[in-house]
C-alpha cells in the first residue's frame, strides 16, 4: 500500500517532464511529417516558462481558481491512477477536473471561448461512455475495479476487449485535441474559433492550462497501457506506435463538424463497446 | 418566423488576414442576409497617378496587390501601349506569358493551402506551400524578385530569360507537376475535404454572369469565360481550355484553381517552345493621351486597368476595377441560406483581396 | 478517393530533408539574380544626379555641390532603375538583403570625389555611414 | 500584342436607365463603373462584356448633378455606386443597398472630388 502511494507522489513529479517531453517529440514528428524542420524537443518547456513570466491578465479572477481547480483534479486523478485506486473514481475525478476547464473558458463572455467550451462538452459526451465502458470491460476480466489489481492480471487484456480497445482509441485523438477532432481547441491556431476553449486564458493560466494537458497525455497513455500490462515490453512499444499513429492521423485529414464527431464516437463506442462487453459476459458466465 | 440576430463577421478574422466585414442576419444558424463592407485599407493608389510619372508609375500598380503584382504590372503597361498604339516585341509578349503563368500558379498554390488552412488540414496547408516556394524560387532567379517582380515596364520587359534557363524552368515544371497531382489529389479525393466543400455556397449559372463574377467563382458555375481568350501578350499564340466546373459550390470554385495550375504548366511549356529571338524592349518616347481599358486575366478573375492620358507624363486618371471588387456580389448571394459555421470556407472560397480591391 | 489520401505526401515529407532552413542559423538561400540592396562604388561616381531623377520612390538624393551620395534604405524598393540608368556603372544591386534594424535609421551618405578640373585623380576612400 | 477596341458610346443622364436597360436586354454582363474628374467635368464610364466584346456607355456631368443608380438593374452596381459616391462626391440617387458614404472610410472626404496640388505632398518631404 505504501509503495503505491510512493508511485502516485513519483507521479506527481516526472509526469510534467514525461509530458512535456512528449508533447516536443510530438512537435518534431508532426514538423517532419509536413516537411518542417521543427522545435527543438525542449521548445515545450521553453514555451511553458515563458508563460509564466508574463504578466498575468486575466478577463475574470474566477478564471484563475478555475484553472488551478483544473489542475489539482488532473493530478489528482493521475495520482490517484498510478497508485492504484479505484479506476471508477479516476474516470469521475478527470470528468470533474473538465467541467472546471469549461467553468473556467464559461468565466469569459468572448465568443469564441464560450463555442469552444460548449463544444468541450460536447467532445466530454463523446470520450465519457468509451472510458466508462473500457473501466466495465476491465472490472469484467480481472473482477476488480483497483488500478493495481488489474496490473497485475495474468492476461492479455487486449485480447479480450480489443472492441474496447479500439473504441477508446477512437476517442483518444479528441483528448489529444488533435485533427479530425481538434474542434474545441488545439495546438495550432485555429481558423474557426482561433484557440477555442482556451482564448481567453494568458500567462501562467495557461501555462497551468498546459501543464495539466500534459498530466493528461501521461495519465491517458498510462490507461492505454492497462491494455498491454502483462507484457511490460510489448505496452511500451504500443503506446509508441499508437501514439505515432495519433500524430499521423492528425496529418491526414480536416477538421470534421462537431455533430459528426459526436455521432461517430457515439456509434463505435456503442457498437464496438456493447458487443464486445456482450461477448465477455457470456464466456465468463 | 424565428428572432433575427446579426453576427459581425470580420474585420478581424482568423481565417482570413483581410479587412471585410459582413454583418450576417442570422435565423438560428442560417444566415439570411449578408452585408459587406470594405474600406479598412483604402490606400488613394490611384490618386498617385497625379504625382508619379507614367514609366515611374508601373512600380506603384505592381503595389496594388502582393500576390497577382506581376499581372498589375503587365495591366498598366499594355494599358499605355495601347493609347501610344506600341507593338512591342515578341519575346517582351512571351516573357510576359510566362512570369503571368508563375504568378498564377504561385496565387492558386498560397490558396488552396490558406483553403487547407481553413479546412484545419495543417500538413496539406505545409505542402502546398512547399510546392510554391519551387514557383518562387523560379521567379526570384528570373526576374530578381520573389513577390514583387518589378520585371514589366512600358513598351516592353526589363529582364531576359536565357534560353537555358528557360529549359530548365520548362524541365522544373515538369517534374514538379508529380507532386503537384498528389497534393490536387486530396484536395478533390479526400473524404474528409468532399465533406466540408460540397455542396456549400451554391452560385447558379445565371447569378454569376447577371452579377458579373469573375474568374475562377464564374468558371466554377459553368461559364467558360476567361480574358485570357482575348489573346493579350502571347496568348494568341498558344492554345489552351479554360477549366469549367458546373456545380458552383465551393467544391468547385477549389476544383477549377486546382486544374488551372495544370494549364498554367502547360502554356508555359508551349511559349518555352515557341518563344522567339529578339529585343526585349523598345524606347517610348513622349507621353499618352487619350484613354484605353486595358483587361488580362488575374489568378482572381479579369482586372480591368482604366487610363486616361491628357498629353503630359502625368496621367490624368488610373482606375483599377480587381477582380475582388466584382466577386463581392457574388459572394454577398452565396452566403444567403448557407449555416453559420460554413461562413469562413464560403468567404474563403472566392479568394477575396480586400487590400487590392480598395486599393 | 477515401480517408487518408495525403498518406502518400505524410512518408515522403518524413523520407525526405526537410523544406525549410533553420533562418537566421543557417543563411537564407538567394538567386544570383535577386535584387537585395543597391551599393555603390563611390569613387566612380560622378554625381550626374540621373540615379535621383529615375528612382521611382525618391530614395537617393546627389548633393553636387557638397559632393554627397545619400540613400534612404527604407524608401528604397530595389527596383533597379538607378542601376540601369547610372552611367558610369558606379551603382550595382547586390543579392543580400539591408540589415533588419529597430529604429527608423537607414540613410547612407557616401561621399564622392569632386568635379575633375583637369585630369587629376584623387584617391578618396572616405566613406561615411550613419 | 492585340489591341483591343474600344467602343465608345456619349449618353445622358436622361437616357442612361434606358441604355442600361438596353445592355441588359442584350444580354450583357456589367464589368465596371468607374469615374474619372476632368477639370469640373467628371465621366463616368459604364463598361459591358458580352463573349469578350467590350463596350462602354460614357457618361459626361458636371459637378453637382445627380445620378440615377442602375442598381435596379444590374444588382452588382451598388459597390461601384458606393465607390464612386464615397471617392467623388457625386450624389447616385436609389441605390440598391446605399452605403450613405461609409463603404470607404477616408479621413479626407471625397478625396478624388478635389484637385490636389504637387506641393503639399507630404510623403515627397525628405528626413
Amino acid at each position: 500500500m505504501n509503495l503505491n502511494i510512493i508511485t502516485g507522489i513519483i507521479f506527481l513529479i516526472l509526469a510534467p517532464l514525461i509530458g512535456g517531453l512528449i508533447a516536443g517529440a510530438d512537435r518534431i514528428v508532426t514538423a517532419r511529417m509536413q516537411g518542417r524542420v521543427g522545435p527543438p524537443l525542449l521548445q515545450p518547456f521553453y514555451d511553458v516558462s515563458k508563460l509564466f513570466e508574463k504578466e498575468t491578465m486575466v478577463v475574470t479572477t474566477t478564471q484563475y481558481v478555475y484553472v488551478v481547480a483544473y489542475i489539482v483534479f488532473i493530478a489528482f486523478t493521475g495520482a490517484l491512477f498510478f497508485s492504484g485506486g479505484d479506476i471508477l473514481l479516476v474516470v469521475f475525478a478527470l470528468t470533474l477536473a473538465h467541467v472546471f476547464l469549461i467553468m473556467g473558458a464559461y468565466a469569459s463572455r468572448s465568443p469564441y471561448s464560450v463555442i469552444g467550451a460548449e463544444r468541450e462538452l460536447i467532445m466530454l459526451m463523446a470520450f465519457e461512455p468509451a472510458i466508462i465502458l473500457c473501466a466495465a470491460g476491465m472490472y469484467l476480466v480481472s473482477k476488480s475495479f483497483f488500478v493495481r489489481d488489474i496490473i497485475s492480471y495474468n492476461g492479455a487484456i487486449i485480447l479480450l476487449i480489443p472492441g474496447l480497445f479500439f473504441a477508446f482509441l477512437y476517442v483518444f485523438t479528441m483528448k489529444l485535441r488533435k485533427s479530425p477532432f481538434d474542434i474545441s481547441t488545439s495546438h495550432h491556431a485555429h481558423q474557426e474559433l482561433i484557440k477555442g476553449l482556451t482564448t481567453d486564458f494568458s500567462g501562467s493560466v495557461l501555462g497551468i492550462t498546459e501543464i495539466a494537458h500534459w498530466y493528461e497525455t501521461v495519465f491517458l497513455l498510462g490507461f492505454i497501457y492497462l491494455f498491454f500490462a502483462f507484457n511490460p515490453v510489448i505496452g511500451i512499444i504500443a503506446l509508441i506506435v499508437i501514439y505515432l499513429l495519433e500524430i499521423y492521423i492528425d496529418n491526414v485529414s480536416a477538421r470534421v463538424r462537431w455533430s459528426f464527431a459526436l455521432k461517430s464516437a457515439w456509434i463505435i463506442t456503442a457498437v464496438l463497446g456493447i458487443v464486445n462487453i456482450g461477448i465477455l459476459f457470456f464466456r465468463w458466465w | 418566423m424565428s428572432k433575427q440576430v446579426v453576427i459581425p463577421f470580420g474585420p478581424q478574422h482568423p481565417v482570413l488576414p483581410e479587412p471585410l466585414h459582413l454583418d450576417l442576419v442570422l435565423e438560428d444558424e442560417k444566415v439570411v442576409d449578408a452585408i459587406p463592407t470594405i474600406g479598412y485599407v483604402h490606400r488613394g493608389l490611384e490618386k498617385l497617378v497625379e504625382k508619379r510619372e507614367y514609366p515611374q508609375y508601373v512600380y506603384i500598380a505592381e503595389r496594388i496587390c502582393g500576390i497577382c503584382s506581376f499581372i498589375h504590372g503587365m495591366t498598366y503597361c499594355q494599358g499605355i501601349e495601347g493609347i501610344m498604339n506600341l507593338e512591342i516585341p515578341k519575346r517582351a509578349d512571351y516573357l510576359r506569358t510566362i512570369w503571368s503563368e508563375y504568378s498564377r500558379m504561385h496565387s492558386h498554390l498560397l490558396w488552396l493551402g490558406l483553403f487547407a488552412d481553413a479546412m484545419g488540414f495543417e500538413s496539406l496547408f505545409m505542402n502546398a506551400w512547399r510546392l510554391r516556394e519551387h514557383i518562387l524560387d523560379d521567379l526570384e532567379a528570373t526576374t530578381g524578385g520573389r513577390v514583387i517582380q518589378g520585371s514589366c515596364k512600358v513598351g516592353g520587359v526589363r529582364r531576359d530569360i536565357s534560353s537555358e534557363k528557360l529549359d530548365e524552368m520548362a524541365s522544373g515544371l515538369d517534374s514538379m507537376q508529380g507532386e503537384l497531382h498528389d497534393l490536387v489529389n486530396v484536395f478533390l479525393r479526400d473524404s474528409s475535404v468532399r465533406h466540408r466543400l460540397k455542396g456549400t455556397g451554391i452560385l447558379s449559372k445565371d447569378d454569376a454572369y447577371l452579377q458579373g463574377a469573375v474568374g475562377p467563382t464564374i468558371r466554377a458555375s459553368g461559364h467558360s469565360y476567361d480574358t485570357r481568350k482575348i489573346g493579350y501578350a502571347a496568348y494568341g499564340d498558344l492554345s489552351f481550355e479554360p477549366v469549367v466546373a458546373s456545380a458552383g459550390d465551393s467544391y468547385a470554385r477549389c476544383e477549377v484553381r486546382a486544374k488551372e495550375m495544370f494549364t498554367s504548366i502547360d502554356i508555359v511549356k508551349q511559349a518555352v517552345k515557341k518563344i522567339p529571338d529578339g529585343p526585349i524592349d523598345m524606347k517610348v518616347t513622349g507621353a499618352p493621351d487619350g484613354e484605353y481599358f486595358a483587361r488580362s486575366e488575374q489568378p482572381r478573375g479579369e482586372v480591368i486597368h482604366y487610363i486616361k492620358g491628357n498629353g503630359t507624363k502625368f496621367l490624368a486618371r488610373h482606375r483599377v476595377r480587381t477582380p475582388t471588387l466584382a466577386n463581392i456580389t457574388p459572394l454577398v448571394t452565396i452566403l444567403k441560406g448557407c449555416e453559420l459555421a460554413d461562413v469562413p470556407i464560403i468567404v474563403l472560397s472566392i479568394d477575396p483581396c480586400i487590400g487590392c480591391a480598395e486599393r | 478517393m477515401g480517408l487518408f489520401s495525403m498518406t502518400k505526401m505524410v512518408f515522403r515529407s518524413v523520407s525526405r530533408k526537410p523544406a525549410t532552413l533553420m533562418y537566421p542559423v543557417r543563411p537564407a538561400k538567394s538567386a544570383a539574380a535577386f535584387r537585395g540592396r543597391i551599393l555603390i562604388e563611390p569613387l566612380k561616381c560622378i554625381a550626374c544626379r540621373k540615379c535621383e531623377k529615375s528612382c521611382p520612390t525618391q530614395a537617393i538624393t546627389v548633393d553636387v555641390k557638397v559632393r554627397t551620395w545619400q540613400i534612404d534604405r527604407l524608401r528604397c524598393i530595389i527596383c533597379n532603375c538607378c542601376v540601369e540608368d547610372c552611367p558610369t556603372n558606379c551603382l550595382s544591386t547586390e543579392n543580400i538583403y539591408t540589415n533588419p534594424m529597430t529604429v527608423r535609421e537607414g540613410i547612407e551618405i557616401y561621399t564622392v570625389p569632386p568635379k575633375p578640373e583637369r585630369k587629376k585623380e584623387t584617391v578618396d576612400n572616405s566613406k561615411t555611414e550613419e | 500584342m492585340i489591341r483591343e477596341e474600344q467602343k465608345m458610346q456619349d449618353i445622358t443622364p436622361d437616357s442612361l436607365i434606358r441604355s442600361v436597360q438596353a445592355m441588359k436586354d442584350g444580354g450583357k454582363r456589367l464589368v465596371q463603373i468607374g469615374c474619372a474628374r476632368i477639370g469640373d467635368i467628371f465621366e463616368i464610364n459604364y463598361s459591358f462584356d458580352k463573349d469578350y466584346n467590350f463596350e462602354n456607355l460614357k457618361l459626361t456631368i458636371p459637378s453637382g448633378l445627380e445620378v440615377p443608380s442602375v442598381s435596379g438593374i444590374y444588382t452588382c452596381a451598388f459597390v461601384y455606386e458606393n465607390e464612386i459616391h464615397d471617392l467623388y462626391g457625386i450624389e447616385i440617387t436609389g441605390i440598391a443597398i446605399d452605403f450613405k458614404g461609409t463603404f470607404i472610410r477616408t479621413s479626407i472626404k471625397y478625396p478624388f472630388g478635389v484637385v490636389s496640388s504637387k506641393e503639399e505632398d507630404a510623403c515627397q518631404n525628405k528626413l
